[in-house]
């Protein structure tokens, strides 16, 4: 099984989950983080003093999926998520060895 | 003259007043009269702030910096044009016309400063307590057209609202103007102020058009909830005591008892119609939807009072209830109706302010036998009609040269981020991704859906 | 009668009101009356908001939306049942008895438009500010019961609440009922507001049980933090400031330099309490815990505010201080008493009102040599008795029908997703571990410990 | 005696009043008088509220509990220390000189019980309404020294400048000292309030020190955001709407005609003062900075209101504006000014309440032909000397004994955490690295760069 | 060593966390996710708009522990976050190259 | 490539950042979490009955690299997040299979 972590715009995240909903992918992990890159933010002002907002916000999907399914994954988040313009995000995938259904005890791809 | 009939029937009542000679106690009635325009009158102001906290709490967190600043600035905005222009655009030599003159206002109590105490009361509190009024219309059109106006043209039109509409518009039912030679009956302002604002605000929502994500291709309605219920539910607190005084005050007199006795019952029944248009919303909202919305009830109590305001004194408490309780129905009613048309109303401003500001008006004669339904109506009709021809020519010119909304990108991160350039809760992790996903926070994806 | 007798002693010092034929004077007086009335009252409407502010900050964010909900329609609820049943079961004819008579209040000035104004003031500013009293009991429960009530069966409980059991003992010490004809002295209800709402808090909290998590088997008490401190501190500022009215509007005139003075004194010494009760708390956890809790210091102020309101004439500004002083420190130290007797209060209303409510009601003696202990203990066990029964029944015959406790699966997603439908703070992240881990947020974690 | 005199003239201007044997409307005027010290007393009181708000929404989240704790307690110490020393300190046969006498105080009402009304109104009254001034004085310095002073060290400080200090220099302008001898002309306290609470906390700031964080070694500013925008705007309206009574109750007397026209003009210009220094503000930032900062309009209303203060009776609506916008207009300049210098004054209050209160005071003499400018700033200076002086020996006495600064960890982490034990928002998670990375929520980053 | 990352309910952190305790486990990182799968969230009502909540409330729990320690520890959270309803959540396993201890610059199996 | 996750102690973060920075790192992903381990947290009061705060507010930073950078990464977070004191945290890395850059689909070490 692979994992596949994808660090997405926000407003994006309804698309994704919309396209994986409809290939069958039954579950996703999901949380806010922020994001440093080549995307700049914008500077706010408070009382006289400007500063550059460094971080900012996007979304992570993790989604576990069996080996065979990544490419197709990876293709429709690419799809999905892209707008074209800087800070779109990345996708990374990665191993993971084992997975397990807590409330059933089943392992494997069936705990997916 | 409302003002003025309203005291000089207290002023007979009162024989001690009655007798010019009678110096002392009518130098009281007048000290009393005065002192209850200034105390009441704070209690109004006191409604900018409560309006300010239902806006807040019923915006999303990403806009609430900006419509905190939209509120208390607006209440600057009325004072400095009630000064310039409106109060004697609204009171000065209307004698039964269209509207009174031009020029600054300014303090002539030099009649009782000689010892003649007629005037009843003196300038500036009089003043002070007409002032007050113009800013509430400005607080309801802020509510409704929230989260997508541009700051600047939000308040140059809050400029010409405070300045010409209002003062026009209020000349002839309490300036002395045409209608209130016809009879019209509008005690403290259910058309004259709540209508009012309910019409500029209805204009603006339809030519701003809806926040992005609000309504779907589908027709769909996806909510964009209230960051802040607590907030929402202390303004609605501020405003229930501030519409004590709005009525109260509206009696305008203080100095005999038959004004003290008539302040009494519009105050008990301005209380009686809040609790009958909040209770009445939310029995009507869990028959309708099995749960009892906060916000909802909020509405329902404002509803109540909106519907009250036209007439507090002549009703029993029964009456007053019921006559808010209606008003609290039709809000809850209204909500749905305004969303079925796609007209994004963030804070139920139109549902609240205008369809019970219109309910109230209409309800007046059926307490009151000195009023007839036939001259409420054109009441009605007239203001509508007024407010929403001017108000239209002001909104589309404000959008045809420095623009009303702001960009697709900007409402997306939110007014507070690019109006302001700060966050009004920075230390807090927001979620990005509400309740209907992708809502609340960014609602860009059903942006990119539509 | 305490509302007459008090009036009369007033208008008995000032000769000009005594004599009958002298109207304009003894006029100003009836408008005076009436004025302080509203405007007090207002001030003690406002109260409502205060506990409203108090308990949002107090509960957790997961209940947040629904005990706004609950605070401001449980002063519509009171509203309308001290019209429909309340006043006149509370004031209307008791002579000496056990409780008025029923039927629906109306406003009756005949006498004062026909120039006689013995009454005092306007049957409607009475109503009023006898009205805004009635919803303070009322807020008082809700803030014990927070967190797990269902929503319309606290709205019942305030039903009789407001209609049956507080208008019945108030007829006793108020209404010239037995107590008050045994000389009972309870200035502006320390027992007959604070501690009623104490006696049906704490029947109620009993009957309830504690929040899920709050106790552990151990008996070790788990803290469920209160999710806004600057709310509830607006709450008690809001409060403080009400209780100016609360205590000032009880001198129940102001039509002479007699009641003037009084009202002064009346003040003044509200604050003195509120003071002494502050410091004496802060200094006490200080002592007790090494660290100064904000939540504590806010109860202590309260405490020193419902210590004075049995008597704060008489007093002088020491005195009130250390009447104050000793509430404070009471409260304190039944804060965890009553968590020892896993009797859960989630805002210590239990401790401010209840406790100090009673104590408050025993010092009278201290300073006011009219009163006597034995009537006082008397009047606060009468009390004390007759709504811990009345309101264990109400309860209890809710509990058995449509039931009081939400589901623990609800209470552990909290009251606003399940009984409201929506969240306080949507655009939030919140933490569902907390201080004491797994604790604030979701209790669960205790639920299945226990 | 500021107190006394105008006073007087009102009384001069009523024969009745001035007749003693026409004892009724004598005992209505003292009746009126009291009153109003009792209703406008509330709304300064109402202010600390304001003040609590404002800065709970301008510090960060991990400082919130304690700046609440503040606020609410220092006032509880104002009403106790006011009665212990402060007021006979301030008004007791002072008589040309520098200081009053020491001494509880105690109300003395026996004149007006006998029917001789000739002090005017109820002790406990003006008692009431001179302690709530007290209370502002320690709230601007609250704001000033937030996020960095222990807890109890200035609450120490708070109990010298509420007992010592405020009184001394008060008694120079109000309580018939030396300044009013010399015809010194502050109404409300541009001066003897507000700038007195701004030395004082200019002192603390410079002696304290910046938050760390706050200035880097290369001179640049972090900003350390405000944590909750619409709780500063909720205080900014609840200021404004107590200043009404802070100005408006300065009048010290409503018992006649001439009491309540000069109280509706001093209302009515403290309002357009407001809204002069806050659309001027909006204006300056709008120029500026190309953005309108929230906090900088808020400030500037406040700008306004301070400088109104000194002399609000005597303008034209205009005058007034342009009074209050000048003010607003120096607030904005003056927050960069104090950065420059690297005092870190976290909510503004010396470019409010300093600045603008000495801009006040200077301000008179345009307006009111009686006032000379050399008094006014020989007042300035005299009060400024004197408190800067006693000021800084407590801030020193205290910090080489108890400390007055938390340690750089607890800073770090928060002094709610630290000093309170307690978070203001338990249930939320907060961004530890805000708009300028690592600046809000943790400041270290910067600690450990500097 | 592996990396077990468990994707619990809220309020069965406290009885893993107690549990690896008991195992000696010396620490965890926790952090907030949503969470979507078959579990179904609830709907919510706004101004007569109803609408679903599709992501749910869930606590990662992330553990770096050595190869050995894996299987004790994961059938360890999977008694512990079970309930036997829908939602219960999953364990996933998977490797870890290296560790530091940032303090002592310590690494592999000593730096946990 | 490489993921490095640092869990660091929140006040660290711009020091961090900086240094990655200067090395030329172009991106990272930033995350809120909580912290259980040797560091105990302080006891919080409220209304009369203490407890432990148990989690410590951490910050987690990601970031993929090319197998070369990795020790480069490793040794100046290490540097710059230490403060010799309990609590500084633990630097983890595993490997990243693949990664895509979603604006533009490039994937590998281009994609970072
Ligand atoms: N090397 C990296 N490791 C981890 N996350 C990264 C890395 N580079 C970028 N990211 C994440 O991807 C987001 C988008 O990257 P960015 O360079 O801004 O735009 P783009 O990917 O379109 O070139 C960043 O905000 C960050 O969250
Ligand atoms: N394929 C997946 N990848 C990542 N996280 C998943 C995946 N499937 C489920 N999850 C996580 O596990 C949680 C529980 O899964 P769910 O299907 O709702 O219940 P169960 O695991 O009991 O069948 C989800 O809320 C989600 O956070
Ligand atoms: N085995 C582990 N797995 C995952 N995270 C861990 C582990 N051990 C520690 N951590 C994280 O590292 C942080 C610091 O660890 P701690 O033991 O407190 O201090 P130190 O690393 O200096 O010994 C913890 O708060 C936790 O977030």
């Amino acid at each position: 099984m692979k994992k596949v972590e994808c660090i997405i715009k926000p407003f994006k995240l309804d698309d994704v989950k919309t396209a994986m909903t409809e290939m069958g992918i039954s579950g996703m992990t999901v949380s806010e983080v922020r994001g440093f890159g080549r995307q700049k933010g914008h500077t706010e002002l408070y009382r006289g003093a400007e500063y550059q907002i460094d971080f900012i916000p996007k979304i992570k999907v993790e989604l576990v999926v069996s080996a065979e399914q990544v490419e197709a994954v990876v293709s429709a988040v690419q799809r999905e998520a892209s707008t074209g313009r800087i800070g779109d995000g990345k996708i990374f995938v990665s191993a993971i060895e084992q997975s397990i259904r807590i409330r059933t005890g089943e392992s494997g791809e069936d705990s997916l | 003259m409302k003002k003025f009939t309203i005291l000089l029937a207290g002023l007979l009542l009162l024989p001690t007043l009655a007798l010019a000679e009678d110096a002392p106690v009518s130098e009281i009635s007048y000290v009393l009269n005065t002192f209850s325009f200034l105390v009441m009158g704070i209690l109004v102001m006191w409604m900018a702030a409560g309006f300010g906290m239902l806006e807040s709490g019923l915006v999303r967190s990403k806009n609430v910096a900006t419509i905190c600043l939209k509120n208390i600035s607006l209440f600057g905005i009325a004072g400095i044009l009630f000064y310039l222009v409106g109060y004697n655009l609204m009171y000065a030599g209307v004698d039964g016309g269209f509207m009174g003159s031009f020029g600054l206002w300014g303090a002539d109590d030099a009649a009782a400063a000689a010892g003649d105490y007629s005037a009843g009361y003196s300038a500036g509190s009089d003043w002070f307590f007409q002032m007050v009024f113009c800013g509430a219309a400005c607080s309801v059109v802020s509510g409704c057209v929230a989260e997508r106006i541009k700051l600047w043209s939000f308040l140059a039109f809050c400029v010409v609202l405070c300045g010409i509409i209002y003062p026009i518009q209020g000349s002839w039912g309490w300036g002395g103007g045409w209608l209130s030679e016809m009879g019209f009956s509008d005690y403290a302002g259910s058309t004259i102020v709540h209508s009012v604002g309910g019409w500029a605000a209805l204009t603006g929502a339809i030519i701003l058009g809806a926040r992005k994500g609000k309504y779907s291709k589908s027709g769909q309605v996806n909510p964009l909830p209230g960051s802040n219920i607590p907030l929402a539910t202390l303004g609605t607190f501020i405003l229930w005591m501030g519409w004590y005084g709005f009525n109260g005050g509206s009696v305008l007199a203080l100095g005999d008892a038959a004004s003290a006795i008539e302040m009494s019952n519009v105050m008990v029944n301005t209380n009686m119609a809040a609790c009958g248009g909040m209770i009445a919303a939310m029995i009507m909202v869990q028959v309708l939807y099995k749960k009892v919305d906060v916000t909802m009830a909020l509405n329902g109590a404002l509803a109540g009072l909106v519907s009250i305001t036209a007439g507090p004194a002549t009703p029993s408490l029964g009456a007053a209830t019921l006559i808010g309780g209606v008003g609290g129905i039709l809000a809850v009613l209204a909500v749905p109706f305004f969303d079925k048309l796609k007209i994004d109303d963030v804070v139920g401003a139109l549902s609240v302010h205008l369809v019970c500001g219109i309910w109230g008006t209409l309800a007046v004669p059926i307490t009151d036998g000195e009023a007839s339904f036939v001259t409420q109506f054109i009441g009605v009709i007239a203001t509508g009609a007024f407010v929403i021809i001017t108000s239209s020519i002001v909104w589309l010119a404000l959008k045809y040269t420095i623009g009303i909304r702001v960009s697709e990108e900007e409402e997306m991160l939110g007014c507070d981020a690019c109006e302001i350039g700060m966050e009004a809760y920075p230390d807090f992790q927001r979620v990005s991704f509400g309740g209907s996903s992708g809502v609340s926070g960014y609602t860009a994806s059903s942006v990119t859906r539509d």
